[in-house]
């Protein structure tokens, strides 16, 4: 085997050792399963933040009928819209990849979980169009 | 290896390299260009260029035949045995050495915290289940026997988010390994197995990435063994809930 | 640990943290029933999607509603908290500190629910 | 005589990290000898390593290396002890496929049963129903008590015994010179690859256990080993094509062997003779005729998938002339170069197969043992050695 050159001290380029407490969340060299997991924290953080913002906004009911019709007005407007639909996604993933996490992660069906991960996102990204035609075409 | 290919190529081999004497082991990456025909593997890259170009390159190799597990190492960022991974098709192909485990040199890692774990499974080494349907016995022999599937190469536990993360994590290779005991007990209790198994740090830490068995070179699938021994602590649980203490 | 053929024979001193994991899947399969409940009774069957402030005080003043909200808090509580341990737990702490995360993710989780709770009662009390 | 060792024990260096090397660290640990191994790669990664992974009955050799194939036999059966649950014992199957095959047969079955290897005729429906993917159109075939190894794990077994026992073993270390002065080898000069640090091991004596680099090893200290590296091409198709290990029945030819190994079938060998065992090469026409042979044993080797081809050098100790290796002896040879070159405190083992490791280190540790005049029986028929993962768990 012939060779020509070798070079000395190149710069690292290559990707790094995963190693480290963000691990979990470099999706290189991630295959199906490995998204699904990413895709499942990533969407329980988006929850996570989403319920405690959920809390705060229900103690304008406290402050009477004008601060919280205000509140919905808003929350009626395009813009929010479209983040109820991001929301609802998130949380198709979430609760559809959950089912399949339980079956799964119980031992039940320890041998499906690809199918089951693709039959969890059709049906989340079906259910998802159908509830953003239901939320901008319910103005 | 000299291969007498006509339509042989040159690729350009980055190895991550690392020495103890190197500025405590700092990270550097070498380029090597190296003639590649068809068949070649990385491993044979790496033979090459330590015959070649630098021998001081180390590596750890022994079988050539994905049945030994000393090769595993990282191919562009995926886990691979370098022994039956083709050099890709394109100018570069980077090589690292296994993730989640301790560099001692170059691509070798040490192998010793993989072992820790995986030997308190205390799986046997050859299997009593046979794979070829319909084999008779021969006279004399009791038992048809083959090895275990598994070749502790590593891979899983480096291609494991989880693992890549915490270090106290027992890994895929020692939770498939006593899923093997549960499965084929041959005469022993693989009730043990199971209650140390039955732990956050063990069968109960595995998010589900199905990573290893995706990485697995040898067919293992030990995210799946992770699941059925998470149902056999479930049941051995149930059993002792329900049995009032009579375990005890 | 290096005789042939035997099994892991540890000191056998049973398993030990109970598995969340299971609390994780049960929280969840609760929460499928309770979120789509909270769903359809708060937003698909609103024809805005969301409740103006009189028809939410009327739906509240329904103690099954209240009941389903209360257990729905509850879970969804738990089920946020265990999913953010298991995060943080992958930050690679000390078990010292993991004891700390879990005990102020208690703390947290407990303060959720009663700020839920009185959040209920301090709407209901200002409508009255 | 002396019959205990001294209070500071003599220490032998070994150089070569393969199968035998590492029986010999064990053996002589166990006579109280202090050990110390350097191998330049990973262990087992010359020869041994790629070993096809049959544990000799003995019976490819009882027609025509007698000497080898009462050695297989032997040692066959004291690994099965020293090693228990590392061999995958389900026999071997020497199948008769033509009439020349016919013809070689009584010669084979009674050259077995003189070497003391128990054989078995089988019928041709008998051989078919052990082994269900075995060319239909074989006439018949002989049982014999072959076995399958790990070729990396079951050596690992003696490194383990031997590092527990205190030997230091050092992979990653090579040697970069000799210690000569005046014809007495009195250490290694070598360089430690994990960190670049370059050292002096002093040792009473140094062995050359480097199996088919033996030649070059030797030449540092002036001596001669006639040993050539005969290297050999393997093919590991997936699929497990059979439980035994199959074997054509007629004088050793190429691809006259498939060895099933976990999920694959390994067919070997061809055998030519090289200079340098660090280039072997694949040669792609080797490859074909192991698709071609084992297709013959069984039919269904010629579509399977391949997973890897590679190449072993055996070390042959022979002469110079010989053209294919297929010619020399099996065999292995323990050479103390103050007999052969007038050169003290160095010894060479060489030859010999991956069943024989243990019997290369007594013969090896009893040299060793006449030369420093210490009387200590070999023990490592009887003890039985650590399992692999010991190497490396703590």
């Amino acid at each position: 085997m012939a060779s020509t050159t070798v070079g000395r001290g190149r710069p690292a380029t290559g990707p790094a050792r995963r190693r480290g407490m963000l691990g979990w969340f470099d999706p290189r060299g991630r295959r199906l399963g490995g998204l699904a997991f990413i895709l499942n924290r990533l969407t329980g953080l988006g929850l996570v933040v989403y319920l405690y913002l959920h809390l705060m906004i229900l103690s304008l009911l406290v402050q009477g009928p004008n601060a919280w019709d205000d509140f919905v007005d808003i929350a009626l407007s395009p813009p929010f819209l479209a983040l109820d639909v991001f929301l609802l996604t998130g949380m198709l993933i979430h609760g559809l990849n959950g089912i399949r996490v339980g079956l799964v992660g119980l031992g039940l069906v320890a041998s499906r979980q690809k199918a089951l991960f693709i039959a969890a996102m059709v049906i989340a990204a079906f259910v998802a169009l159908v509830g953003a035609l239901r939320i901008f075409g319910g103005e | 290896m000299t291969e007498t290919v006509t339509d042989a190529r040159t690729t350009r081999v980055v190895v991550s390299r690392r020495k103890e004497g190197d500025d405590h082991g700092a990270l550097r990456y070498d380029t090597f260009d190296v003639a590649v025909g068809p068949r070649t593997t990385i491993l044979d890259a790496l033979v090459a260029i330590r015959r070649e170009l630098d021998p001081t390159l180390t590596f750890r190799h022994s079988c050539f035949h994905a049945s030994c597990g000393t090769c595993g190492m990282r191919v562009d960022g995926r886990e691979g045995l370098a022994c039956v991974t083709p050099v890709p098709a394109g100018d570069e192909v980077t090589v690292e050495p296994l993730g989640n485990l301790p560099v001692v040199s170059d691509l070798v890692v040490d192998m010793d915290a993989f072992y820790d774990d995986f030997d308190d499974a205390g799986r046997p080494l050859v299997r009593a289940s046979e794979t070829i349907p319909g084999a008779a016995r021969a006279e004399g022999v009791d038992e048809l026997e083959r090895y275990e599937d598994c070749i502790e190469c590593g891979i899983c536990l480096s291609a494991c988010p989880v693992a890549g993360s915490d270090p106290r994590y027992v890994g895929p290779a020692a939770l498939a390994a006593a899923w093997r005991v549960v499965e084929e007990p041959r005469g022993l209790d693989p009730g043990p197995v199971v209650r140390l198994m039955d732990d956050e740090q063990a069968a109960w830490r595995c998010h589900l990435a199905w990573e290893c068995s995706e990485a697995c070179p040898s067919g293992v699938d030990p995210a799946a063994a992770i699941m059925r021994l998470r149902r056999s602590a479930v049941g051995a649980r149930a059993h002792r809930l329900f049995s009032f203490g009579g375990n005890r | 640990m290096t005789t042939d053929q035997r099994p892991a024979d540890r000191p056998d001193a049973g398993p030990r943290n109970a598995p969340v994991f299971v609390f994780q899947v049960i929280s969840g399969a609760a929460l499928l029933v309770l979120l789509g409940l909270h769903m359809v009774a708060q937003h698909f069957i609103v024809p805005t999607g969301l409740r103006f402030y009189e028809d939410v005080i009327a739906w509240l003043r329904n103690p099954v509603m209240i009941a389903v909200e209360v257990a729905f808090l509850v879970f969804v509580t738990y089920h946020a908290l265990a999913g953010v341990r298991a995060i943080l737990f992958d930050f690679g702490f000390s078990e010292r500190t993991e004891r700390r995360i879990t005990n102020i993710l208690w703390v947290v989780g407990i303060v959720t629910v009663v700020y839920g709770v009185a959040l209920f009662a301090a709407i209901l009390n200002a409508a009255a | 005589m002396t019959t205990t060792l001294p209070r500071q024990p003599f220490h032998v260096a070994i150089v070569g990290g393969g199968g035998t090397g590492g029986a010999l660290a064990h053996d002589l640990v166990l006579r109280g000898f202090r050990v110390t191994l350097v191998e330049r790669g990973e262990l087992t990664s010359g020869t041994t390593g790629r070993h096809h992974g049959l544990l000799h009955s003995g019976a490819r050799y009882a027609v025509k290396d007698r000497e080898s194939a009462v050695e297989c036999i032997e040692e066959r059966e004291i690994l099965r002890r020293v090693c228990p649950g590392t061999f995958e014992e389900n026999d071997g199957l020497f199948v008769a496929i033509t009439d020349e095959d016919v013809a070689y047969e009584p010669l084979f079955f009674e050259s077995c049963l003189a070497s003391g290897i128990p054989a078995r005729r089988v019928s041709r429906e008998e051989a078919l129903r052990l082994e269900p993917h075995l060319n239909p159109d074989l006439k018949m075939a002989v049982q014999v008590p072959d076995a399958t190894m790990d070729a990396m794990r079951m050596p690992l077994r003696f490194f383990a015994s031997a590092k527990a026992g205190g030997a230091i073993i050092r992979p990653w270390t090579l040697v970069t010179e000799l210690l000569i002065h005046d014809r007495l080898v009195s250490g290694i000069r070598v360089r430690d690859l994990t960190n670049g640090v370059e050292e002096e091991i002093r040792a009473d004596l140094v062995v050359n256990a480097t199996g088919p680099w033996a030649e070059q090893l030797a030449v540092m200290a002036g001596c001669d080993v006639p040993i050539r590296p005969s290297p050999g091409v393997l093919l590991a198709v997936r699929g497990r094509w059979c439980n035994m290990v199959v074997n054509r029945l007629h004088p050793s030819g190429d691809g006259d062997i498939v060895v099933p190994q976990r999920g694959l079938s390994v067919v070997g060998t061809s055998s030519w003779v090289v200079e340098d065992p660090d280039d072997l090469g694949v040669p792609e026409d080797h490859v074909e005729r192991m698709y071609a042979e084992g297709a013959k044993m069984i039919p269904a080797i010629r579509t399977a998938e391949r997973r890897a081809a590679w190449s072993a050098a055996r070390p042959l100790i022979g002469s110079r002339d010989a053209e294919s290796g297929r010619e020399l002896s099996r065999t292995f040879k323990c050479f103390d170069h103050r007999e052969t070159d007038g050169v003290e405190g160095f010894v060479t083992i060489s030859g010999g197969k991956g069943t024989t490791l243990r019997a290369m280190a007594e013969t090896t540790a009893d040299v060793i043992c006449r030369k420093v005049a210490v009387e200590a029986p070999c023990q490592t028929r009887e003890v039985v050695t650590l399992p692999h993962t010991a190497y490396y768990a703590s």
